[in-house]
């Protein structure tokens, strides 16, 4: 069984929500049946417990055991996540306030991250002033973007369509206007706008992104 | 086993305010636990920019000021013991010497420092810009550490010249020298951290 | 005999300084209070603007700006000024000597130290709002280089924050030098009350952590004053190093925010269960545990930041193992529950409530634990959900526990307990209705410190605000309800009004000046009993 | 309690001033071996003359060594937590910056 990065993400997460929901339960449920059951007025006296060793022991073993499969899911999930694979497509993320801008490997450049389905993309992520953090909710990867060190990520578009990314560091004013989009394409379409794109900015795909997103940009201008 | 300390407002606990001290001692500890962390740090991704910077310190200088510390914290501890003694007088000069010797040190420190500006080696400084990433850092350490030591050494003369007074005028005697005592941590803390600080600044080669 | 409570004494300083000049530990327990609450309501405010701001996409009723400068001011306050302080400053100053049987703290005169530098520090977060750049912006954490560039007013800002952290020293300081030095006759390590052992716990990393944040922002001081090159990636500095240094000391805070919390709950379930506390030797070594192993696990703060893939897997292992000892807390406090004889009274709705929804939060805790999860909730919502469970409902919430439960102490004047039930259960209800929403935001991709969202994540930001009016609601009547007890006529005498055990219920309400006419022998446990059923041999 | 009462015995001139030329002995010795070049070994070397320095200065100026036990508990963990704070970090440092 090979999980891809959103699955392995996804199960580790409903493992952990599992288990934590059936511990909450178990101590909401034990309390409350307790606070009734042993009310002043069905147990005027108390009987005087004042611990159990084996009870610790078990309570602090089966704990321990659960947050070793938590961690174990946590950590092998990772792993893929900062393994690409080596026929991945490397593309040059720049970040700087406030917006992304994308060079592929042939030298073209966008500012909407174009990228072929079914093959893995590997980012390296530059700042030019302060930290910013690239974030693709859809496929569950995030990496900081830092001044002076090349950080990196990769995934892998399975379905075209268009994803959002955003800035998940804090860093200024707009911030939160910091966003773009990965559009993954047919393989074919991707080849033939990556060979005809110009080196330079591509002006009409930016006004494709603020449309999608709907961002008012009337209110970035609210200073 | 219980302290007798518990008792009363007024009776006096030696220990407890040693203890207070000490507690003291490590906030100072880790105060410059976190810039020794940083020095490592750094050091250990700027080998080499670190050594070429440190030949530019002068050793001598350093060597002497570490003898200053080092005998500076041996009055001290003779002035308690020489306080226990009921020998006031000597406690003092003692205590004396320390100021004079922990004076010293700051005067050789801002030989070193002005000597440094003068070549341009300073934060924002003409030179800077001629010089490497670790250098610049290495620079950057330099000041903030042993300007932030030197401003101990300040804070501890001053706490050295209370207790004098303290002594001359009864209120630290031979039986009870806790206040001295606490100066004396304080300043033997001084003289740890420079222990340390002046190999790691000055003895890189 | 003189049998002066605490609240009338007339000593050298009437009035005013009388409060101000007081080395009393209880009065300088109430100015603390007075002045926590002061600065809670104000950051609360700012929560509930962003709130508000956050009703509709787009601009509601602030700009970018402003609202960043909000959110960073109530982290800043919200952390500095009201949690981290917290439970010790107010209830450990006013019943740690109580406790254990002493007349004042180790040095009372230092510890009327750490208010002036608290209420010195505070006001220079209020200064830092109205000159040099303006309200600083950086969010709570400071992180360089953003800070370094910021036209805000840092500087001040992080000074102020440098000071308070003086103040949390000194408190810890003296806590520890009381507890080893001032235990009344009889009261061995292990027959302190569990508070104790959370204060304990607390003031050894307050002691040893907050150091490492004051050269922390000493150094962006400097590094926005002189221009030194420590953190700056312009000039060679490394912003992760920042990272590291900053959450060194900011993890372990949160075990500072939360031990003295968990110490409360060991005293109110005892006392309303009518019997001894299951597992006392467990819990108190829980929160040495806690104190120790939370040095450990600061780095799951940079699980995203580039940090090297060994050292997260590391601290996501420690960070796990740190969850062990919390949940050996909660399960002696249900167990302690078996078999007792409880009486659902105010403060101990409080605990209840506190057990589930800070469950709730130390569980989610765990799901940021994990590595793949963190990346990808690492900075959204998820995260601020999962710590306004732990702080607000976990401390928060048994900061008002603890207040109602040693009001009638302190105060001699008893509140109505209805009000308090129904405004505790407006507050739970307003709770979870301001702040689960955020869990599923943030699984869905809603970014924090965002000022504008996306139109799909709408709906949870309208309910998320229509709770932070109920939570207003719950408050408020909490609130209003002490103070109308506050301004009652005849005063509360009863020494001990819920049945508890520990030394603080065998002095008189008030309590005197002195604490102790004479300085007690303890003989038992903290929470002993006579004519408990005794239990049943087990096979 | 005798802790109060300073009973204990008052430590000698001479030992303190054995100590303090022992200090000034170790110095001389670090300074000259910074002059070798001992390859990768002047930071350990260094770093072990100062910690050698410092159980000097400890232990008897600051009489630890005679002082009541709690002290060497209280110092052991507040090295210890620094030690492994300052090992973690570098978890992230070596393999961030792998040596060549
Ligand atoms: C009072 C404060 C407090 C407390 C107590 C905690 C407790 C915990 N926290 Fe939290 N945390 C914060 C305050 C707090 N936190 C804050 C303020 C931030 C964000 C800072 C910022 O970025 O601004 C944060 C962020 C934060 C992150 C980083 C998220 C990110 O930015 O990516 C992580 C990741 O591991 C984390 C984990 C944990 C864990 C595992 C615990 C554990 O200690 C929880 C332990 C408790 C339980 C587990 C529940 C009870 C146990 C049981 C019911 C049974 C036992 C069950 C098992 C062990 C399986 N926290
Ligand atoms: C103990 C800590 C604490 C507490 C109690 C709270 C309480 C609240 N917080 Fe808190 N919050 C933080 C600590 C805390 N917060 C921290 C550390 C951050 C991170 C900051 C950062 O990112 O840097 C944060 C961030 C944060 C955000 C995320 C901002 C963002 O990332 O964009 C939001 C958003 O909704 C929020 C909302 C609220 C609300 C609505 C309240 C509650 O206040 C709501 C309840 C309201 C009340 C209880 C009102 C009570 C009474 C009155 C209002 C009466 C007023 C009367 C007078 C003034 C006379 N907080
Ligand atoms: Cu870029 Cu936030
Ligand atoms: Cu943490």
């Amino acid at each position: 069984m090979k999980l891809d990065i959103v699955r392995h993400t996804d199960l580790t997460f409903f493992i952990i929500i599992g288990i934590s929901f059936l511990l909450l339960a178990l101590v909401s449920a034990a309390m409350f049946y307790f606070i009734y059951k042993y009310s002043r007025k069905r147990n005027p006296v108390a009987t005087d417990i004042t611990g159990n060793t084996s009870l610790e022991i078990l309570w602090t073993a089966i704990p321990l055991v659960l947050v070793l499969v938590m961690f174990f899911f946590g950590y092998t999930g990772f792993k893929q996540m900062r393994n690409a694979p080596a026929d991945a497509m490397t593309v040059k993320v720049t970040g700087r306030m406030w917006a992304w801008s994308y060079e592929y490997e042939n030298g073209a450049k966008s500012d909407t991250l174009y990228v072929p389905v079914g093959k893995p993309v590997k980012l390296e992520l530059n700042s030019a002033d302060v930290n910013h953090s690239f974030y693709v909710p859809a496929f569950r990867v995030k990496e900081d973007v830092i001044p002076g060190r090349k950080n990196y990520l990769w995934f892998e578009p399975t379905e075209e369509g268009k994803y959002n990314v955003e800035c998940a560091e804090y860093c200024g004013l707009s911030h939160a206007y910091m966003l773009s989009l990965v559009v993954a394409l047919p393989k074919e379409r991707f080849e033939s706008w990556v060979v005809n794109a110009k080196p330079k900015e591509t002006a009409s795909d930016s006004t494709a992104v603020k449309d999608t997103l709907k961002i008012k940009t009337d209110s970035l201008k609210t200073k | 086993m219980n302290n007798e300390a518990a008792i009363g407002h007024a009776h006096r606990d030696d220990l407890g305010s040693k203890m207070g001290m000490w507690l003291f001692l490590f906030t100072e500890l880790l105060l410059f636990g976190g810039m020794f962390i940083l020095y490592a740090s750094y050091r250990y991704m700027y080998p080499d920019n670190f050594k070429v910077a440190a030949m530019h310190l002068d050793t001598l200088i350093g060597s002497v000021n570490t003898i200053l510390l080092l005998t500076s914290s041996l009055t001290v501890a003779l002035s308690i013991a020489a306080l226990q003694r009921k020998q006031t007088r000597f406690s003092v000069y003692l205590l004396m010497f320390t100021i004079v010797a922990g004076g010293a040190f700051l005067v050789n420190k801002y030989f070193e420092w002005s000597t440094k500006i003068h070549h341009g080696i300073y934060p924002k400084g003409p030179e800077m810009a001629n010089l490497s990433d670790g250098e610049v850092i290495f620079y950057g350490l330099y000041y903030v550490m042993t300007g932030l030591h030197a401003l101990h050494v300040i804070v501890g003369l001053v706490f050295i010249g209370f207790m004098i007074v303290f002594i001359l005028r009864g209120k630290q005697t031979f039986d009870n020298y806790q206040k001295l005592e606490n100066a004396g941590l304080y300043w033997h803390l001084v003289d740890i951290i420079w222990i340390f600080l002046f190999p790691l600044f000055y003895l890189i080669h | 005999m003189d049998h002066v409570s605490y609240l009338d004494y007339k000593g050298k300083h009437k009035g005013l300084a009388g409060w101000l000049l007081s080395t009393d530990h209880k009065r300088i327990a109430i100015l603390y209070l007075v002045s926590l609450i002061v600065f809670f309501l104000v950051a609360v405010t700012f929560g509930v603007l962003m709130r508000l701001e956050m009703l509709t996409p787009g601009r509601t009723i602030v700009d970018p700006q402003t609202y960043n400068t909000l959110f960073t001011l109530h982290g800043v306050i919200m952390i500095f000024l009201f949690i981290i302080p917290g439970i010790p400053v107010v209830f450990g100053n006013f019943f740690l000597p109580i406790m254990l049987g002493a007349k004042d703290v180790a040095f009372p005169r230092l510890n009327l130290l750490s208010w002036y530098f608290y209420i010195f520090g505070a006001f220079l977060v209020i200064l830092s709002l109205f000159v040099g750049g303006g309200p600083i912006d950086t969010g709570w954490t400071f992180y360089v280089p953003y800070s370094l560039r910021t036209q805000s007013n840092v500087t001040l800002a992080v000074f102020a924050a440098f000071v308070i952290g003086f103040s949390s020293i000194l408190t810890g300081l003296n806590f520890i030098v009381t507890i080893h030095r001032m235990r009344c006759p009889g009261m061995t390590w292990f027959k302190m009350p569990l508070f104790v052992w959370g204060l304990y716990s607390t003031s050894w990393i307050q002691l040893l952590a907050t150091p490492i944040l004051g050269i922390t922002l000493l150094l962006i001081m400097m590094e926005r004053i002189f221009g030194v090159g420590i953190f700056d990636p312009a000039l060679g500095g490394d912003p992760l190093l920042y990272q590291h240094l900053f959450w060194i000391y900011s993890h372990p805070a949160v075990y500072i925010m939360v031990l003295p919390a968990m110490g409360l709950v060991s005293e109110i379930i005892p006392t309303f269960s009518k019997k001894d506390i299951f597992g006392y030797g467990p819990i108190a070594m829980s929160s040495l545990a806690i104190a120790f192993i939370g040095y450990l696990v600061w780095g799951h703060h940079m699980f995203s930041t580039g940090i090297s893939d060994t050292s997260r897997a590391i601290f996501s292992f420690l960070t796990f193992i740190v969850a062990i000892p919390s949940g050996v807390k909660i399960f002696n406090w249900v167990a302690t529950m078996y078999k007792a004889s409880i009486e659902t009274r105010a403060p101990f709705m409080f605990v209840v409530a506190f057990i589930v929804i800070f469950s709730i939060g130390g569980l989610t805790g765990l799901v940021l634990g994990a590595l793949n999860t963190d990346i990808h909730l690492t900075d959204t919502y998820f995260v601020v959900a999962h710590f306004h469970y732990v702080m607000f409902g976990g401390m928060g919430l048994l900061f008002f526990g603890g207040l109602h439960y040693w009001f009638p102490k302190m105060f001699a004047k008893m509140y109505n307990e209805r009000a308090a039930k129904w405004g505790l259960l407006l507050f739970v209800i307003g709770f979870n209705t301001l702040y689960f929403p955020m869990f599923i935001m943030g699984y869905l991709g809603m970014p924090r410190r965002y000022y504008d969202y996306l139109p799909e994540y709408k709906i949870y930001h309208i309910i998320s605000t229509v709770g932070s009016w109920i939570l207003v609601t719950g408050i408020l009547i909490l609130i209003i309800n002490l103070i109308r007890a506050l301004l009652k006529k005849e005063r509360y005498t009863e020494a001990d009004p819920w049945g508890g055990t520990t030394l603080e219920w065998k002095v008189a309400t008030p309590p005197s000046l002195e604490n102790f006419d004479e300085i007690p022998v303890v003989e038992h446990g903290p929470y002993y009993r006579e004519n408990l059923i005794k239990p049943e041999k087990s096979h | 309690m005798s802790e109060n009462t300073h009973t204990q015995e008052h430590p000698g001139y001479g030992l303190y001033i054995v100590v303090w030329a022992g200090l000034v002995g170790l110095t001389t010795i670090t300074v000259a071996l910074a002059g070798f070049n001992l390859v990768g070994l002047t930071v350990v070397t260094a770093l072990a003359i100062a910690i050698v320095k410092s159980l000097l200065v400890t232990n008897y100026f600051m009489h630890v060594k005679t002082d009541s036990a709690v002290f060497k508990v209280f110092i052991f963990v507040c090295i210890a937590i620094f030690l492994v704070v300052i090992i973690l970090t570098f978890f992230d440092l070596t393999y961030r910056f792998p040596l060549k």
